[in-house]
């Protein structure tokens, strides 16, 4: 079933940002009608991978060559052109127009001697498209109606809807129901049998091995690895990705646990979350598993006030407290390191030092005069305190990698002496130094007695730091485990299929 | 991680523990070069302004006279003294088209209010109270109900000017009471008007507000992101809603000064002033997208302005080809540092 | 900051140049109008023009703003009064908002007049009117009363189409003409609108007198933009022969339209001789040849002045179809 | 949610309709034939500054700079007219089109090329456009009487009972709406102005489009430098002054989103109507016309609330019970 040549290859890319190299010289084959995994950990570089393949990014150096032949890819119209095309991690489609048009936009279908858009063949087209993927969809539908999974879907469609050679799929079921996922794996198939080179990236081992031919390891930017997919199994797999075995990196220290710090009965949401009730103990390390868009992170901003919609009732320390502002939420002590660091964590125009005093301003500075020395000494403190690194803490925080911007915002919290602590996907992105860097300190802050609630859909971080674990499934609480409970199976079937299964 | 062992645990935490935690080498803020300062907006504006000094000079002998520059300063202040305030709400990335329409309204209130008898001091409060109302109401719709406040303020501008229309109609008040020339055409000593000398005042007022207070380094925060912002504890909504209330209140301050300047009140009172407000503010190197822009850079966008179409005056040029001037300048001056650092990037 | 000390010093530096400033020895008059491109203001400028040839010694600075606001015509005078010219002498926007500003000239040293439409008596010395008030409210009454004739005569409604709310003119004219209005039996004012000197706001108020009053018979524009566009709207309406407009306008814009028969009979002054009038009451007063009863203006003749110091220059004059094509080559 | 959309025009139109029917029991001529052509006809001209518009909003855009543009373009004409009599119409029509053409690509080439806000670039060529009418024309105006008889009557030629110009502007909303509905390009300006980022990934030039937005604007405020010359017989520096306030606001009021992305040619056209019956009907009746800028702005600040309302509120959609809930 191996084909000696490869369809699609890249030798020696590089590319870097302000701050990170993101590829490092790396290399990747494809072959015609072979699935090929992408295996690396966040911030390996595989999106970054997809963007440059796809002509959104142009790399520093290296080179593309398409069946042999050496290929420049100046613009995401080219790589189309080529037939290479990539469905996104997030769904990068427009909300306001039709399913029909997501699918056909930048390569309309056109007749006559005006180029007049030929509406109907693309209509009876798309339809085809989305039947032939048991999309249950009507093609006229607008976009923004759609859930994340059936966007997905349009996502599919759209890279079907021309004749894709090389297809890349960017973490495509995280989102997805297990019915779904098994359609999705369907349509792999045909496409593999079309002869199609694919590029699949997934964080499950279980779906690499069910779907792919062959694998290609990055770690932190650079090429580690390929190989048959057959010829290695899981442990060897992991042990490429990370660079040691999993049980070590975790520094999880176990801590008596205090008296109850937080204690959420019956937070609901309209559309997201529903009847969700927890207790949180000083010292715990709470986690939150679940798929992408399983509502976590929009009860996390319930809890930090950003959700207006949130009902139910919410105590700190025995007394129960109405947080309708993040203002207010800090007031009692919550903090929250929000999942979109660049758009809701820091300030990126702003000096580290003006991010660290920004939430306390009136605290720092007295009768609202600026004291930019007062600041610049209580930032520093905790800016020293998680090792940030950068010149001095003039740098504006865009100039940091994604790792120091993390601490930056961490810092930013911890400066206001918070009560309990909610990390919102805290590794998302960032180095594997920074990673563990912020592992330690959540070790280190339970500790001191600090409560923190991690959002997570990383199972090793989950299962390696929380002392306990709910699992959320389509805005619902499905299950609740304790650590000598944890079991992947368990977790991740709850969080698949949201369905507890008995231990 | 580094050597620390004290942790913040909870809000009672003392701060003193932290002093701790530091231990030895203590960062000193690092202090701006002169360099960089050279190399600011503000700097370069400042040749421009100095450069079309010059040049008028050279142009008409009447130019650097001090009664003549002071005259001319009362072209400009009243427009100097709403933008001020809106370039706190521009950097906050909102923006206020209502404003000439507010001053307007106020003026017309105080009209009305000087043909009842009010007296000096309430018709200044009525004038700045009336322009609180027409800001707090712009702000109020902006944030409540979330709509891009440059619509909204489109709405309002024809709905203030309007109001003035309907209760004014053709008519003209002009029945201040004795003194009420005072703000707009006193002297405070030599050649400093009252108008003059309240701008320099409220200037560096402003300056100490955008640049040394903590409400400053907040409008800057939620201009370069309002999410972050939002998520760091700033209550946007009342900040933003101040800051309309603000612009509302110096338009309204604008009203009582060139009412007074004229003597008179018309609905059709600073009409089309907002476009050359709005132009002093992005002039002085305010962004229009938010997030950055100086009190210092307004100033002297100001005096470039002002300098520019009196010089260009005293030559006895009719206003609409200054307006060809100011508008090239403005884009040429927006565009200088795009092209600058363009050049400095192309490989060398 | 450094700018304000660099402001400092070029006050300084500026205080010490004045005193060595000598002023030309031509007499500068400051010409200013309501505003620039106006058909009436620029044939007022070629009269004083040919004022200034004629006296040898007078330079005129034509100036205005470019639309018709006190404020435009405020910094238009600032400059003027920076230039240190000898006279300014303003058809005004607003009555009332140009005064403190034509006071401060007048403290400077600058002798100040007004002409075809004043300013309150406190900023100015002289005001020229084209011909006296009353005169003009009448004769646009009596036009009116020619053209409701023309248009099958009996009882009449008419309108009034005025420039900007705030026109010193118009409003006195529009008061005159309701003065005598009570004379005329056959005529019922209905409505004044504000065109705003604007052709295409003059021309929409038009249609919307038409609209709104069917039994209208004569619109009196007593403004040359006015009664153009409402002429226009007219004849756009389909109306020519039922509805006749008249009032002030200038024999060449108008000259198609009596042809069209849209307007019967216009009116006008002679916007040269105002032009040159008021240049000659300007030289006059500089040279301290005005008494406080008379003023000499030239070619025309000498001005009596009221005790206000309003002035009258002609009658006006009635074109229609016999003579308008003649005085159409002229202004 | 499709639907919605259809309402927001469906009651735009039922709000124009009862609003003429309401000015009709008080002068009953309002809704005679004759006078709804007069309406419509008076209305032409915002209708088609306001399809330029939307196509620049649409892009996430604004132009300041349409008025001043129409008056440029009506004074070269004008004045081509008057010292040149002989020059077919059509032939001044396409010039016109053409040099507006020319102006709005300034503005775009600016805001493509050295990506500088569109609110300034077109704050700053609105007043260099107008300023230029003046060094043009020397501040002096063109009058009727110095137009050709062809130049002033051929958009009043009423043909099949509608003039000239009211048939243009059909005809532009025909081909703006089979621009926006058929054309590559014009999906291509809504897809950008929805998502950028998306536009990106499908290989649009955001930058390109925005430029190609501001071109056509351009063309159609150079088509209407013509027609309101025409149209008032006049030509002058202050022509259409503050217009473009008028033509932004037709926008809002039809529905076309200031955030780019959502508008439809029916709104818009149903926007500038609205605005159209509003200034017409004043007058009509006899509501003093000092109103007419307050209810105007009224309406501007009424239309946008309801837009936005009706707009907020849909979130994710998470929980199964909500979904079906939604369907």
């Amino acid at each position: 079933m191996t084909q000696s040549t490869p369809f699609f290859s890249l030798r020696g890319i590089c590319k870097s940002f302000p701050g990170v190299k993101a590829l490092d010289d790396v290399q990747l084959d494809l072959y015609p009608g072979e699935v090929t995994a992408l295996i690396g950990e966040n911030g390996a570089g595989k999106s970054t991978l997809v963007k440059t393949v796809t002509g959104i990014y142009q790399p520093e150096s290296g080179q593309l060559m398409l069946e042999g032949e050496p290929l420049i890819l100046s613009s995401p119209d080219k790589a189309r052109e080529h037939g290479i095309t990539a469905i996104h991690q997030e769904t990068v489609l427009f909300d306001e127009l039709s399913v029909t048009e997501n699918i056909f936009a930048g390569h309309y279908l056109r007749k006559g001697f005006f180029s007049t858009l030929d509406w109907p063949t693309m209509h009876k087209r798309a339809q085809q498209i989305l039947e032939s993927i048991d999309a249950p969809l009507s093609a006229n539908t607008l976009l923004k109606h759609l859930s994340i999974g059936q966007r997905h879907m349009v996502a599919i469609a759209r890279a079907l809807s021309f004749d894709a050679r090389v297809v890349i799929l960017d973490e495509p079921t995280a989102a997805l129901s297990h019915h779904e996922t098994q359609e999705l794996y369907a349509i792999v198939n045909k496409l593999k049998q079309a002869g199609c080179a694919i590029l699949f990236i997934s964080h499950k081992f279980d779906e690499i091995f069910s779907i792919a031919d062959r694998f290609t390891v990055f770690r932190d930017g650079k090429y580690i690895d390929s190989g048959v997919i057959s010829e290695v199994d899981e442990s060897q797999l992991v042990k490429m990705m990370v660079g040691r075995s999993v049980d070590q990196i975790y520094p999880k220290v176990t801590v008596a646990l205090g008296e109850e710090v937080l204690k959420a009965e019956n937070l609901s949401h309209p559309t997201e979350f529903d009847d969700i009730s927890f207790s949180l103990k000083r010292g715990e390390i709470l986690g939150f598993y679940g798929l992408v868009g399983a509502g976590r992170t929009e009860l996390m901003q319930g809890l930090f006030g950003v959700n207006e919609l949130m009902t139910g009732r919410v105590s700190i320390e025995g007394q129960t407290v109405s947080i309708k502002s993040p203002a207010q939420a800090i007031a009692q002590g919550i903090v929250y390191v929000p999942e979109e660091r660049q758009a809701q964590g820091a300030i990126l125009d702003l000096p580290i030092y003006q991010n660290i005093g920004l939430p306390q301003l009136s605290k720092v500075n007295t009768n609202g005069w600026l004291s930019n020395y007062a600041e610049y000494q209580m930032a520093d403190k905790f800016a020293h305190r998680l090792s940030v690194k950068a010149p001095n803490w003039l740098e504006k925080v865009e100039n940091l990698s994604g790792g120091n911007q993390q601490k930056v915002v961490i810092a930013k919290w911890l400066a206001t002496l918070p009560k309990v602590l909610i990390l919102d996907e805290p590794t998302k992105g960032i180095d594997i130094g920074s990673k563990a860097a912020v592992h330690a300190f959540m070790s280190e802050l339970v500790e001191q007695g600090l409560s923190v609630i991690m959002v997570s859909s990383e199972l090793p971080e989950v299962m390696g730091m929380a002392d306990r674990i709910i699992v959320m499934h389509e805005g619902l609480n499905v299950c609740q485990l304790n650590r000598d409970e944890f079991t992947a199976e368990r977790i991740v079937s709850a969080a698949t299929n949201g369905r507890q299964e008995s231990a | 991680m580094d050597n620390s062992r004290t942790i913040p645990n909870t809000a009672q935490d003392p701060d003193n523990t932290l002093n701790n935690s530091t231990g030895s080498a203590v960062s000193k803020l690092p202090s701006t070069s002169i360099k960089q300062r050279l190399m600011s907006w503000e700097f370069f504006l400042l040749l421009i302004t100095a450069a079309v000094c010059v040049a008028n000079s050279f142009a008409s002998p009447y130019f650097l006279d001090p009664w003549n520059l002071s005259d001319a300063t009362f072209n400009f202040v009243e427009k100097a003294i709403v933008a001020l305030p809106l370039a706190l709400l521009i950097i906050c990335r909102e923006i206020d088209l209502s404003v000439a329409s507010i001053i307007a309204l106020a003026s017309v209130a105080m009209g009305y209010a000087a043909q009842w008898g009010a007296d000096n001091t309430t018709l200044l409060i009525i004038g700045i109270s009336v322009g609180i109302c027409c800001g707090l109401f712009n702000g109020l719709l902006v944030t409540h109900f979330a709509i891009p406040s440059i619509v909204i303020t489109i709405g309002t501008m024809s709905l203030f000017r309007g109001l003035s229309y309907i209760l004014l109609g053709d008519q003209v008040l002009k029945d201040y009471p004795a003194g009420f020339d005072y703000f707009g055409q006193g002297y405070v000593y030599w050649v400093f008007s009252v108008e003059f000398t309240l701008f320099l005042a409220l200037a560096v007022v402003f300056y100490l507000l955008l640049h040394h207070t903590n409400f400053g380094r907040r409008t800057y925060a939620i201009g370069k992101n309002p999410t972050g912002a939002f998520y760091s504890g700033i209550n946007v909504k009342r900040h933003r809603l101040l800051l309309f209330i603000l612009v509302g209140a110096f338009a309204g301050l604008a009203a009582v000064l060139l009412t007074s300047r004229l003597g008179s009140t018309r609905p059709t009172i600073a009409l089309g002033w907002e476009l050359s407000i709005i132009t002093m503010v992005v002039l002085g190197g305010v962004n229009i997208m938010g997030g950055s822009g100086s009190i210092h850079g307004v100033f002297i966008a100001v005096f470039l302005m002002g300098f520019v179409t009196f010089g260009l005056g005293l030559l006895n040029v009719p206003g609409i080809v200054m307006s060809i001037i100011v508008g090239a300048m403005l884009i040429a001056v927006i565009a200088c540092p795009v092209l600058l650092a363009r050049y400095l990037q192309r490989p060398r | 900051m450094v700018f304000k000390k660099v402001m400092a010093s070029s006050l300084l530096a500026a205080a010490v140049m004045t005193a060595s400033l000598a002023h030309a020895a031509d007499v500068r008059v400051g010409l200013v109008v309501k505003a620039l491109g106006i058909g009436f203001f620029e044939a007022a400028n070629k009269g004083a023009q040919e004022a200034a040839k004629e006296l040898g010694d007078v330079e005129v600075i034509y100036t205005g703003p470019t639309s018709t606001t006190a404020e435009g015509q405020i910094e238009v005078i600032n400059s003027l009064i920076a230039q240190k010219v000898d006279a300014i002498a303003v058809s005004a926007n607003d009555t009332d908002a140009l005064v403190p500003i034509l006071k401060k000239a007048q403290k400077r040293g600058i002798k100040v007049i007004s002409w075809d439409s004043g300013v309150g008596k406190a900023g100015r010395q002289i005001h020229l009117n084209p011909s006296s008030n009353p005169l003009i409210g009448e004769m646009n009454i009596k036009l009116a009363d020619v053209a409701a004739k023309a248009a099958g005569g009996g009882k009449a409604d008419i309108a009034i189409l005025s420039a900007t709310p705030t026109s010193t003119n118009q409003n006195i004219w529009i008061d005159e003409m309701k003065k005598v209005l009570p004379n005329y039996a056959n005529l019922n004012l209905v409505a004044t609108v504000y065109g705003d000197d604007l052709a295409d706001k003059s021309y929409r108020e038009t249609i919307g007198l038409l609209k709104s009053h069917p039994n209208l018979k004569v619109i009196v524009a007593p403004t040359s933009v006015g009664i153009v566009a409402a002429a226009q709207a007219v004849k756009d309406q389909g109306k020519i022969g039922k509805v006749f407009v008249t009032g002030l306008g200038l024999p060449s814009e108008l000259a198609g339209h009596v042809k069209s028969g849209a307007v019967k009979s216009f009116a006008i002054w002679n916007p040269i001789d105002l032009g040159y009038a008021a240049t000659m009451i300007s030289y006059n007063l500089v040279k301290g040849k005005a008494t406080a009863s008379e003023v000499s203006m030239g070619r025309i003749g000498t001005a009596k002045l009221d005790a206000d110091g309003n002035a009258a220059m002609a009658e006006p004059f009635i074109y229609d179809a016999s003579n308008v094509d003649e005085f159409a080559e002229i202004f | 949610m499709k639907t919605l959309f259809k309402q927001r025009e469906a009651l735009l139109s039922i709000l124009i309709v009862v609003m003429t029917l309401a000015v009709a029991t008080i002068t009953a001529d309002f809704i005679s034939l004759a006078n709804l052509v007069i309406v419509y006809n008076d209305t032409a001209i915002l209708i088609i500054l306001a399809l330029g518009q939307m196509l620049v909003i649409i892009t996430r855009c604004i132009d300041l700079s349409v008025a001043a543009n129409l008056a440029f373009t009506a004074m070269v004409v004008s004045m081509l007219n008057s010292q040149f009599p002989e020059i077919p119409v059509v032939f001044l029509l396409i010039i016109g089109a053409l040099l507006g053409m020319c102006l709005g690509m300034i503005n775009g080439l600016l805001v493509w090329k050295l990506g500088i806000p569109a609110i300034v670039v077109t704050l700053g060529t609105m007043s260099i456009y107008r300023g230029a009418v003046f060094l043009l024309s020397d501040g002096k105006w063109v009058n009727a009487h110095e137009m050709s008889e062809s130049f002033i009557d051929i958009p009043r030629y009423v043909l099949l009972g509608l003039p000239l110009m009211a048939w243009l502007s059909i005809l532009m909303i025909a081909v703006m709406y089979y621009f926006s509905r058929y054309q590559r390009t014009g999906r291509e300006i809504f897809a950008a102005g929805n998502s950028p980022v998306a536009a990106f990934y499908c290989g649009m030039d955001v930058g390109k489009l925005q430029f190609k937005a501001f071109t056509i604007s351009g063309l159609l405020a150079g088509l209407c430098g013509y027609l309101w010359a025409s149209r008032y017989a006049v030509a002058y520096v202050d022509v259409a002054a503050g217009f473009e306030l008028q033509v932004i606001a037709a926008c809002v009021i039809g529905g076309i989103s200031i955030m780019g992305g959502v508008g439809t040619v029916l709104g818009c056209v149903l926007g500038a109507l609205f605005l159209g019956v509003i200034n017409n009907a004043l007058p009509v009746i006899g509501i003093s016309p000092f109103w007419q800028m307050a209810i105007s702005g009224a309406v501007i600040v009424i239309a946008v609330v309801v837009n936005t309302r009706a707009e907020q509120g849909h979130t994710r959609i998470i929980l199964k019970k909500a979904t079906l809930k939604a369907a």
